[in-house]
């Protein structure tokens, strides 16, 4: 067993020896760097590809965002405002267009309910499948591949399926509504219970993934935590709930950083479920919108700006966590 | 506090190939209430398993166990009132001392926050952990966590305490502190014990008796000294003292017990103990063979050896030994302790004497002790300056 | 004259590539090369990308100063989208001849602020009523002597009554049925003038909101699965008997017409939607033609090819659609084509539709189809009337 | 609970097995009726899709390859090696994980249209090189734009397992006298194989999946992946050929498929390791 | 093979926050060709960033480190010709044995694949691992892993090994024969070795000499006797032994060395050692009380004591004492060993003796020694039975 301290110090105290032998022994300095420049062309190329087409890009599109560009001709560089932000904050009619334009709030609260409710159900029925198949070792491996299925399947398949699941006569939702005595409800264009859909969908799709993250998580806690609460009286539930959850923080982040990823992928399901980038405004979300007014509506640049307000939301997500992995030495 | 009873206890696990292991193996002993047992043996004998029956971790497959004279077989652990202190020592880590202590009476009793607060201030101090209440496991040393997981146990105020190689995570000098702390605070508090681990010292020092398993079955219960002295069998007397007693098998010859290198003589006091075996084991540990530099053998149980290595532990110097009948190209040694402040050297011719007080015989095919040394032998040495 | 710029032909971009559109292309292009051998068409099979995404990949390609020579679009205002792309074609492939034997209303949606830059290749009606014969009769009903949308609402509620089927096959798991269906009601009930003030952003709120009531009644009769379903299931549920009606485009027969049990005329008929008999509610497709076109000599050959009433047959024979050109021999089309045809002809409006984007430009369409939508959910005939007039602005 | 996960598939399976003339779409995860049993689908489904699949082997097989070689590299040199900076590069590979795509559709096309000659490039060079085609312009795009978005990930992935591997392994390959490159060969490569595997499963669902770089980068085509295909097939204005859609569905869905079903385990266990 | 000179060696690290860390401060020592030196010290004392300055895994602050005459503070690792075994063996799991011990071969030298498989095959086989080749690390047991990893260092025939903690994985039995195997296998190669250990039983047998490390700084270098029975300070007669000798603070006043339990004479013969000092420590180890039952103090050196707690390890007794005199609450306790044949009970008043050969003084302050036992008594006691 390794301590991770030790690992941290390795870390932290590696990197500083070219420091602090600074003058004393040049030949040393020269020994490290030459380390250090014999490994760049480990993460050089790979860095220069992720600075070109993903900073690059985002950059680009960020001075994009501040053109008036509708999608023909040349964007034009030499005129920035951020007008275009204005306008997807306040809404309006921006000087690019004679069409009142809509702000980004519906679709932002959706955006940001649909993450967060997704994050959240995906990794509480992750912990519960974890937990059960954690009991049951023996068929623990075929438990895993199929909860991991649904993750391989493409959203023609799963948006066609769920649009089966919440069918009002022979969804299976409803059939299973109806034997606990609740009448068949619209699901699928009901203004209350859409955005809910998808995001059930979505964690049918995932959760698998958090309970595989969450199985290793269970199985790394030695059995003296279990053995040892039981013996201090604890019931299963207690048990699971003061002593062995609290432990899957570092599970549960990892799970996370994850599912955020995919839970940008929401668009791709509401595009096949609604057939288009228009899913009605109780299931919009910004990525449709930024889909729909860039190439619906050939509003380029304010399509872009509403990129950006996507990216740094998904970055307000991941900052914490970044800092916080480097505040632990975890990076 | 209750005395503990294992009445023939048997563990039996299934595999999931149907392989059936027994892991215990009826075995039986009683803990007198407040006394300290030690549960020792080599790896997988069943120690733990045992422990863990006692605790309710594990269904009991045959036998019965009571605690203060009720059967405690079919209590979920929570209602047994025993503490357990794992190796791992198993505190949550994420919980702070303090909470790691109040964990177990928040959970088994309706006491109030109040009275919770208050005995686990008073544990703390107790134990001298009082300073350390609001800090997270993963901040203590070792020790710290050590006396923590005591705390815990001893907080809960139980019946009896079961406790899995404790010490076995922390380094020799701290490992020795802990020991006496944790001797000295059993006696204090008096409650029932029971203590594994196969550390030799801890075996030796820390319990009123020892219980020697192997195997999944119970070899000798008795005070660390019966079982050092008057070992029950050839395994008790191999796995208890370090470093090991040396062993020797001889065929009994007529007046002689004959082995490769030497022949010892059977004199009218052993006849009785090896008339029943053809061969047997001779045992005697290491600081009981006598020793004399550059000398002859004046006895039949004298022997002429020659220093193979000496290896100084400072208080003590282990020799190792060949015979000087050995021929074979790696030559068989056995161990001699002698004082740190004698000086030997490797190559030194030496006389080896076994006295007949000393050696233990063994039956070699059972393994049942024929003849170990007297215990009254061991009491009767005069203490002088 | 041969390949004009010597590269591998005239890159047409569609996304038939299934079923009748799918044989509709190819027999177009065969006409095409029979009559033009010399003249090749890419390589590059065209299909491959869905309606929805084809018009991102046009986007894209112009954007990247790389247009193909010409792609399936709507006319009328959707051509606004790419508005600044396309290059006049009047005189070069809109002569007299097409001039004059395409009917006004095609002719203006090949218009683009008055000039002409596409050229239609079919029409699509979108004001009809399909209905299964047995269903209707059986409960009674007689649609052909309808003449308002609250009729249809009334022999619904006759069908409900009277019989076990689903009055009215519709799907509302995506919004543009929807919003085909209000259309017409909507032209029902304003008639074309008031239709077309509609479209020029001047629309009466108190009828826009009346015809989505009208929906709003209608909807007690759709499948209860409707927002489930796609407009296939719906169709089929016709076509089992398991419903009376459909509102739908008349891409509906053409899935009828591969049903051999299920004819024209016995199993099934259609009147124009009741209150629009009068009108042609227009969707059609056209191939436009690009300004910085890389093979500019080659796709007028062809636009003008398409303009030809040979190439309208060989087209809709196989799309199920009619030809713009009045002058068209229908005779090789179906009886129900025919039929149409004939409602074409004699129709004294052919307003375009809405939803089909000739009606309105591409932001209005999208504000009509967000409003839609919002309208699929919620049933608020008045928050949607106001989205609608609104859209304008 | 393991119904719930499987049902889809079934369910498509179901559909894909019926008659496209006989389906009707209600209680689809029911088996047909034993008249109503077709193969049509896939026969037509494996045809339609064949040069889609074939373009999106292309695609994936080098671009999961690279992103997980070079996001294997780039750990390396930002974990096993230690310099000064190390941190503050690696956060923009980790930041670069949460971007989401949609965000750099427009940059994308400029530069792949625009800016770099790869399709003239390309088109020169392909006649006088056996099996290039002209279209696969495209899909190199395709293929340099997925490993960069892949690198990331990957490089989280890889730079976890590695800081689990013993110090003093790398210092003992160190002391044998293997320079940093031979350590990377021949000690870090081989050891990587349980997390290559994780990020090769990772990797090829998300790029075989992927549509909207396709439909960014590709467009329309030759060079058309399957997913694009996928779109389209069974679509069409008279209707929705279900069968058919589920049939290719699940046909374009059976490489991921089987990679979860045959290495979805080692998936799971690299996942945590 | 050649010797090994660290020459004022000082390793300071900075941390993030500018701090710095001097884990090494000015060591100075030199190992002769051939000669086996055993680094021992408490944990964090600088012991592993020594041996990874020689190994050339961490650059040197200042300082000169020179193997065979010439200076290797430049060279890289690979080209110093050292080999090292680590704690964790860190042998590479997915190569084989045989690969394991080849890799250094391939890596740092041309030899034919023909040759390196020689080599490792006549090594393998001397270490007793040949049949083990083919398998995984993973496959073995952990006293076989260790045995390919000191293979693998032997392979590569180098001038000197460096060894960190190499047995801590292994348990009690293992480790004890794998200590003897170890230092046999030194003493047929004849490298120079430099061994880190903090066990104690390995620091003094194994080693020709011992280096003991404080904080940094080395504080004896010597024979594992002279650091046992001579040590330079106050620290290393604490760290080395075990138990540990006992230490009582004592002042200088006049004729006697006083303390709160007890005085002790000053003959002629000490006052010159505590001439300079005010106060000092007072050592002796525990098996240099004289110790005798039921009798009265009858030399001043003599001490009333009553027997607290007594820990029979089977060969031996811990003995804990309290003097009478000390009637504090919690009376300090000190530790005489006797023999296991002695029977004392807890409890037990007895006379102990502090005989003036054996006592140690230390300065209060420097804690330097100002008298230490001499070796020459160790060396002149007679053997005999
Ligand atoms: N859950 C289990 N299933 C099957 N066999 C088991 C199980 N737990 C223990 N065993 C077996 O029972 C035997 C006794 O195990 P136990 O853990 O009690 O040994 P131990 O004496 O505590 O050993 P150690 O000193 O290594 O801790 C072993 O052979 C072990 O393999
Ligand atoms: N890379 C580093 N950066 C900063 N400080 C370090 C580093 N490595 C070691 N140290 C510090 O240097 C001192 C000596 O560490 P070293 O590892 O040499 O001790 P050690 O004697 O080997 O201890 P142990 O017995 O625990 O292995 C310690 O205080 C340690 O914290
Ligand atoms: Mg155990
Ligand atoms: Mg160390």
């Amino acid at each position: 067993m390794r301590n991770p301290l030790t690992v941290l110090k390795r870390l932290v105290s590696d990197s500083g020896d070219a420091r602090t032998d600074g003058g004393t022994a040049s030949s040393g300095t020269s020994l490290l760097s030459r380390d250090s420049i014999r490994s760049a062309p480990f993460w050089l190329p790979p860095f220069l590809l992720v600075g070109l087409f993903v900073y690059g890009a985002i950059l680009w599109n960020v001075v994009l965002s501040l053109t008036d560009f509708q999608g023909l001709g040349d964007p034009n560089y030499g005129d920035l405002d951020f007008e275009n932000y204005v306008v997807a904050f306040d809404g309006g009619t921006p000087s690019w267009t004679d069409y009142s334009i809509d702000p980004i709030w519906n679709a932002t609260q959706n955006t940001v309910v649909l993450m967060v409710a997704f994050a959240i159900v995906c990794l509480a029925l992750g912990l519960l499948l974890a937990i059960l198949v954690d009991q049951q070792i023996r068929f623990e491996n075929t438990f895993r591949t199929i909860y991991l299925l649904p993750m391989s399947l493409s959203f023609v398949v799963t948006a066609k399926f769920w649009l089966y699941m919440y069918d009002y006569n022979t969804g299976l939702v409803n059939i299973a509504l109806g034997a606990f005595g609740f009448g068949p409800i619209e699901i699928v264009q009901n203004p209350d219970l859409k955005l809910a859909a998808v995001a059930f969908a979505l964690i049918w799709q995932y959760s698998g993934y958090a309970m595989v993250v969450y199985l290793a998580g269970l199985r790394a806690i030695p059995s003296s935590h279990f053995e040892a609460a039981r013996v201090d009286g604890a019931s299963t539930i207690r048990m699971y709930w003061r002593v062995i959850i609290p432990q899957l923080r570092t599970a549960t982040v990892s799970a996370l950083v994850v599912l955020v990823v995919f839970s940008l992928k929401a668009f791709d399901f509401l595009f096949s479920m609604y057939g288009g980038y228009n899913p009605g405004p109780s299931a919009d979300i910004l990525a449709t919108q930024m889909v729909r007014e860039a190439y619906g509506n050939q509003n380029w640049a304010y399509g872009s700006s509403i990129a950006v307000v996507l990216f740094l939301m998904a970055l307000a997500v991941v900052a914490p966590y970044i800092y916080s992995q480097y505040r632990q030495g975890q990076l | 506090m209750a005395e503990l009873t294992l009445d023939s206890i048997t563990k039996v696990f299934t595999e999931d190939d149907g392989n059936e292991i027994v892991a215990v193996d009826d075995v039986d002993f009683e803990i007198a209430d407040g006394e300290f047992l030690v549960l020792v043996g080599p790896s997988g004998c069943g120690k733990s398993t045992t422990l863990r029956m006692v605790a309710g971790l594990e269904t009991i497959t045959e036998g019965e166990i009571r605690l203060g004279g009720r059967r405690i077989n079919d209590k979920p652990p929570a209602e047994r009132n025993i503490a357990m202190v794992f190796q791992s020592y198993a505190l949550y880590p994420h919980m702070t001392v303090k909470q790691n202590m109040s964990f177990g009476l928040e959970e088994s009793t309706d006491m109030s926050d109040d009275e919770i607060d208050e005995i686990v201030t008073d544990t703390a101090e107790m134990m001298g952990i009082a300073n350390l209440l609001d800090r997270k496991p993963d901040d203590l040393s070792g020790g710290q966590q050590q006396r923590v997981a005591l705390g815990r146990a001893i907080v809960r105020d139980p019946e009896a305490f079961l406790m899995d190689e404790p010490l076995s995570n922390l380094d020799a000098k701290l490992r020795a502190t802990m020991r006496t702390e944790l001797q000295r605070l059993q006696e204090d508090l008096g409650v029932t014990t029971v203590y594994v681990t196969h550390d030799q010292t801890e075996a030796m020092t820390m319990g009123d008796r020892i219980a020697v398993l192997d195997d999944g079955i119970l070899q000798q219960v008795g005070t660390p000294l019966e079982c050092y002295h008057t070992p029950n069998n050839y395994f008790v007397a191999g796995f208890i003292g370090e470093p090991s007693m040396n062993f020797f098998e001889l065929d009994v010859e007529g007046d002689a017990l004959v082995g490769e290198h030497f022949e010892y003589p059977i004199s009218d006091q052993l006849r009785g103990a090896v008339s029943g075996s053809d061969s047997v084991t001779l045992g005697i540990r290491p600081e009981d063979v006598e020793f004399r530099a550059d000398a002859m053998p004046t006895e039949p149980t004298d022997f002429a050896c020659t220093v193979d290595v000496v290896e100084p532990t400072g208080d003590a110097n282990n020799v190792y030994l060949t015979f000087d009948d050995d021929n074979s190209d790696e030559p068989r040694t056995f161990i001699v302790t002698v004082s740190g402040m004698d000086r030997v050297e490797s190559g030194d011719k030496v006389v080896a004497r076994f006295p007949e007080s000393a050696i233990h015989l063994f039956d070699e095919f059972s393994g049942e002790a024929l003849k170990n040394r007297s215990l009254e032998d061991v009491e009767s040495v005069d203490i002088s300056i | 004259s041969g390949s004009d710029d010597g590269s591998d032909g005239i890159q047409l971009l569609h996304a038939w590539s299934e079923g009748d559109g799918n044989a509709a292309i190819a027999a177009l292009i065969e006409g095409f090369q029979e009559e033009h051998p010399d003249i090749e068409f890419s390589e590059d099979p065209v299909d491959g990308a869905a309606r929805s995404n084809l018009d991102q990949v046009i986007s894209n390609r112009l954007q990247s100063n790389d247009p193909p020579s010409t792609f399936q679009t709507w006319p009328g205002k959707t051509l606004e989208k790419f508005g600044d792309a396309y290059a006049d074609i009047e005189g070069d492939v809109w002569n007299d001849d097409l001039k004059n034997n395409y009917r006004s209303g095609p002719q203006e949606q090949a218009q683009l602020d008055g000039t002409y830059v596409t050229v239609p290749i079919n029409i699509h009606r979108i004001n009809n009523l399909f209905y299964n014969t047995a269903v209707v009769e059986e409960a009674g009903v007689d649609p052909t002597s309808w003449s308002s949308p609250s009729d249809v609402v009334d022999g619904c509620a006759q069908i409900s009554e009277e019989t076990d089927a689903v009055p009215f096959a519709h799907q509302t798991s995506s919004a543009w049925s929807t919003s085909q269906l209000w259309e017409t009601v909507f032209l029902a009930m304003a008639g074309a003038d008031g239709y077309d003030d509609f479209l020029n952003g001047e629309g009466d709120e108190s009828t826009v909101e009346d015809a989505l009531a009208n929906v709003v009644e209608l909807e007690e009769y759709f499948p209860g699965n409707s927002s489930s379903i796609g407009f296939t299931e719906a169709n089929t549920m016709v076509q089992e008997g398991e419903a009376a009606f459909i509102h739908q485009g008349d891409w509906a027969a053409g899935a009828y017409s591969g049903n051999d049990s299920f004819n024209y005329g016995e199993d099934w008929d259609y009147v124009p939607y009741p209150g629009t008999s009068g009108s042609y509610l227009l969707n059609m497709d056209s191939f436009p033609y690009f300004d910085d076109n890389p093979t500019p000599e080659d796709t007028k050959t062809f636009l003008s090819y398409c303009g030809t009433t040979d190439a309208q047959i060989r087209f809709n024979r196989e799309k199920g659609s009619i030809p713009p050109r009045e002058d068209a021999d229908v005779s090789q089309l179906n009886q129900f084509q025919q039929d149409q045809f004939d409602h074409f002809t004699n129709a004294d409006a052919q307003p375009p539709s809405i939803e089909h984007g000739l009606g309105v430009v591409p932001q209005v369409k999208t504000n009509i189809s967000e409003a839609f939508s919002a309208f699929i959910e919620s049933y608020d005939a008045g928050a949607t009337a106001g989205d609608l007039v609104g859209a304008f602005n | 609970m393991i119904v719930f996960y499987l049902i889809p598939i079934e369910t498509g399976l179901m559909t894909a097995i019926t008659d496209p003339s006989a389906y009707t779409g209600s209680a689809p995860y029911l088996p047909p009726a034993p008249g109503d049993v077709s193969l049509g689908p896939f026969t037509n489904a494996v045809d339609a899709l064949s040069q889609g699949l074939a373009n999106s082997f292309i695609l994936v097989v080098p671009a999961t390859i690279l992103s997980g070689l070079l996001g294997s590299m780039a750990a390396y040199g930002l974990t096993t090696v230690d310099w000064k900076g190390q941190i503050g590069i690696y956060m923009l590979f980790v930041a670069g994980i949460f971007i989401p795509y949609q965000a750099v559709l427009v940059p994308l096309t400029q530069f792949w249209y625009n800016v770099v000659p790869l399709r003239t490039t390309v088109e020169s060079v392909a006649p006088m090189i056996p099996l290039l085609q002209e279209f696969h312009w495209k899909l190199i795009a395709l293929i340099v734009t997925h490993t960069a978005y892949g690198i990331p990930i990957c490089t989280l992935l890889f730079r976890a397992h590695y800081k689990k591997l013993s110090d003093e392994m790398v210092e003992a390959a160190r002391l044998d006298g293997a320079s940093i490159t031979r350590i990377y060969r021949r000690i870090i490569l081989p050891l990587s194989v349980p997390m290559f595997a994780v990020v090769f499963i990772y990797q090829f669902t998300q790029i075989w999946n992927d549509l909207l770089f396709a439909l960014t980068i590709i467009q329309f085509g030759d060079a058309s992946v399957v997913t694009q295909d996928l779109v389209s097939i069974g679509v069409s204005q008279e209707g929705t050929n279900f069968p058919l859609r589920m049939a290719a569905a699940l046909v374009a869905a059976l490489p991921t498929l089987l990679v979860y079903i045959f290495f979805g385990d080692k998936f799971a266990k690299g996942v945590t390791a």
